[in-house]
């Protein structure tokens, strides 16, 4: 068994003729989280897609606990946790419902008990029976999140999870976050949220056209400096 | 395997739920197969003897043109909120959601189809119930739906998604439409069962081979 | 293009060029008018060809589609459009000398029979192939949705041409195959297959060609910007 | 001949769509070669160097 939850060799992705992504190596330890910073059409999003099955890389590889991802996709995925800023719920269905729906195609036993669970950590147990069309978007968002945790998965993707959401809101869902972001949960966060990456990740990648621009650890990163850094590598500020 | 039948019907639940919600569906389409029927009869002189050979080409004009407006809704469904990306991360193969949106599409166009038909049948006079024509409809609604399924799929890619369902879907299903007809005007004649053999020998085949093609291609339909 | 690449372009073309007149000649000249239809009966020496390629251009984007999806090449949908698209034209084609044929054997433009509807079918199949392309913009989605397209569409054509077979029949065709035709007109429908075909070949290479060389501009566009 | 009319017609539509077709291959053709000249003389690349090429050249610089 290899240390790596994720490792990313040689990845190139093309619409046509148009590279999203070239030549992207990364390697992601068990229980690290990665922030990856980067402008709009860097490639963040379909670098998590490919990661998370969902994109096909037109080159390279992909490996996830050391297993070729392409190899047996449904069986990754089981291991996969995403939230991204589109919630993925039925705006029609209930909480619970929706809850449920998830939770049944994730094959999870004692379905009932952990619906509860996930409820109670994101902390809307008044709502369970509500439709999700009637919830603000930020309560959305963290239905999103339990979702996302209906079948515990060991690795989760963070796809700018904080966009369209009001302040407010996005200080209670970094708080809901940051409870999920526990020490053996593997994280892969994108975000443009220079504040908010730099709290929750380990290390940050800094992504620009399809490449990886710049790579540090936390401890490496002068925090007061960041926006300079990062505005240097993409040539635009946050 | 076992897993899978169990998320296919996960699958349709769901699907059945979010239409005994909203009521999206099966109630705009079943008005609109109706007001088909109606608009027909006035375009024919309501004469016994032509409305004979004409009858089973007005049900099956009304029920694949309501098929498409339901197909239309399909995927649609999946559209808002990313939700077709969450079906896709759901840990099983590619083809069990397209048994799981095939089997509502089926059912949803069935519903529809026992309220259209005795209708249909009083209309002309007949007796509200022939089993043949029972066995017509459930293979014809098949042969829609497997490929409108997989176009319903499909059209959510593109623009002019409207509009280019019908398009695509109305010349492959030409065969189905045919035999429909063919068969239904056996049986509203009373006609022995032998005469409509050949017809649904073709729906069958049809069905068949629109299955195992459109659960093979599906994957293809929606990865990116 | 590369310079063994242009001289096969020219041999085609002379090729071509050869076939054609020779099939003119033949179809005009040399054959005999038939003598229960007529002059007319003339109008069956091209669109027979028509309508072979025609199908073989639909065949051809059959193939193209299934080897996209499986080595997931662009080249290959590249083929299969420029296939389509002559297949399109083509068919059209067929269905325009075939409904006049119609009007000057049967006194009719247009007879729901076998052929003829199976035909049409088939022309509304690649048409909305075509406008399906038309409303994709990403290359790689668009080439992926239209192998989709390709291999559904023309698996229902058997299905199709025994449907209407069954359903009506009042084509002439069958008796090519059943030794009524004339040696003489034989020789002339075989000239005429073998130079449509060589002039399919040649329309999609160069429509294949275009295609390419219009993505590489676009590319060398894109890459400008940057 | 009343036939004569209708071959007449069948081989002028024929015709009229063939050369349609490779009017209009030949037209893309040429505007595009137009514009290929174009992006040759901004990029200031020799013309005699074919696309691929400039291609190449272009993202290695």
């Amino acid at each position: 068994m290899t240390t790596w939850a994720i490792e990313v060799e040689a990845l190139s992705k093309s619409f046509g003729n148009n590279r999203a992504l070239s030549d992207i190596d990364l390697k992601v330890g068990r229980g690290e989280h990665v922030t990856v910073f980067g402008p709009n059409g860097a490639g963040k999003t379909t670098l998590v897609r490919i990661l998370s099955t969902l994109s096909k890389p037109s080159t390279g590889m992909v490996r996830m606990d050391g297993e070729d991802i392409r190899s047996d996709p449904a069986k990754i995925r089981r291991r996969i946790g995403m939230v991204s800023h589109e919630t993925f719920l039925y705006d029609d269905l209930t909480v619970y419902e929706n809850l449920k729906f998830y939770g049944k195609m994730y094959g999870i036993p004692s379905l009932e008990e952990h619906i509860h669970e996930v409820v109670s950590q994101v902390k809307l147990e008044s709502r369970l029976y509500d439709r999700v069309g009637i919830l603000s978007h930020g309560m959305q968002q963290r239905v999103s999140i339990a979702r996302a945790m209906i079948h515990s998965p060991s690795v989760m993707f963070l796809d700018e999870p904080e966009v369209g959401l009001d302040p407010r809101a996005v200080i209670m869902l970094r708080d809901v976050l940051e409870s999920i972001n526990t020490p053996e949960r593997t994280v892969v966060m994108t975000t443009h949220n220079l504040k908010q990456g730099l709290e929750m990740g380990d290390r940050v990648v800094i992504l620009n056209r399809g490449k990886i621009v710049y790579q540090a650890s936390k401890g490496d990163i002068d925090m007061a400096n960041f926006p300079e850094v990062y505005e240097h590598y993409t040539g635009t500020a946050e | 395997m076992k897993g899978s039948v169990g998320k296919i019907f996960t699958i349709f639940w769901k699907d059945i739920l979010l239409e005994i919600r909203t009521k999206e569906i099966i109630t705009s389409v079943l008005v609109f197969a109706l007001l088909v029927l109606v608009i027909f009869n006035f375009a024919f002189e309501p004469e016994t003897a032509t409305m004979g050979l004409v009858a089973p080409g007005i049900l099956w004009v009304a029920f694949t043109f309501a098929g498409v407006l339901g197909l239309n809704r399909v995927f649609a469904i999946e559209r808002g909120n990313s939700r077709l990306a969450g079906l896709l991360l759901c840990p099983v193969d590619h083809m069990v959601i397209y048994w799981g949106k095939l089997l509502g599409s089926f059912t949803f166009m069935l519903a529809i189809e026992i309220v259209v038909t005795p209708i249909f049948l009083a209309l002309l006079n007949l007796p509200l119930l022939l089993p043949r024509l029972i066995l017509i409809i459930v293979l014809a609604t098949l042969g829609f739906t497997s490929v409108g399924t997989l176009f319903s799929a499909l059209a959510i890619n593109i623009r002019a998604r409207d509009i280019m369902l019908p398009i695509l879907f109305l010349p492959i299903v030409v065969p189905v439409v045919i035999a429909a007809v063919e068969a239904t005007v056996v049986v509203l004649q009373g006609d022995p069962w032998g005469d409509m053999l050949t017809w649904l020998q073709i729906m069958i085949a049809f069905d068949i081979i629109y299955l195992v093609v459109s659960t093979l291609v599906f994957q293809y339909v929606v990865e990116a | 293009m590369d310079g063994r690449g242009a001289l096969r372009h020219y041999i085609l073309v002379g090729l071509g060029f050869a076939l054609m007149v020779a099939a003119l000649y033949m179809v005009f000249i040399y054959v005999p008018t038939d003598k229960n239809t007529g002059a007319v009966q003339r109008i069956f020496y091209f669109h027979v060809p028509l309508a072979w390629i025609g199908f073989l251009a639909f065949f051809v984007v059959f193939v193209c589609s299934i080897l996209y999806l499986t080595k997931r090449d662009i080249k290959w949908d590249v083929i299969a459009t420029a296939s389509a698209e002559v297949g399109v034209v083509f068919t059209s084609l067929v269905l325009l000398t075939g409904s006049i044929w119609a009007k000057a054997a049967w006194g009719i433009w247009w007879t729901w029979d076998a052929r003829l509807t199976a035909t049409l079918v088939l022309w509304f199949t690649y048409v909305a192939y075509l406008l399906v392309r038309h409303y994709v913009t990403e290359d790689s989605q668009r080439a992926r949705l239209s192998a989709v397209l390709g291999i559904v569409g023309f698996i229902d054509v058997p299905i199709v041409a025994l449907a209407v077979m069954l359903w009506r029949t009042q084509h002439p065709g069958a008796m090519i195959f059943e030794g009524g035709l004339a040696p003489s007109m034989l020789a002339t429908l075989i000239v005429c297959i073998a130079a449509f075909t060589v002039f399919y070949i040649i329309l999609v290479t160069q429509s294949t060609r275009l295609k390419n060389m219009e993505t590489d501009i676009r590319d060398i566009k894109n890459s400008k910007i940057d | 001949m009343d036939n004569l009319g209708y071959l007449f017609a069948a081989y002028t539509i024929i015709w009229a769509f063939v050369f349609g077709y490779v009017f209009f291959l030949y037209y893309k053709q040429r505007k595009l070669r137009q514009q290929m000249d174009l992006l040759k003389d901004s990029i200031g690349e020799q013309p005699n160097k074919d696309v691929a090429k400039v291609n190449t050249d272009d993202n290695a610089g």
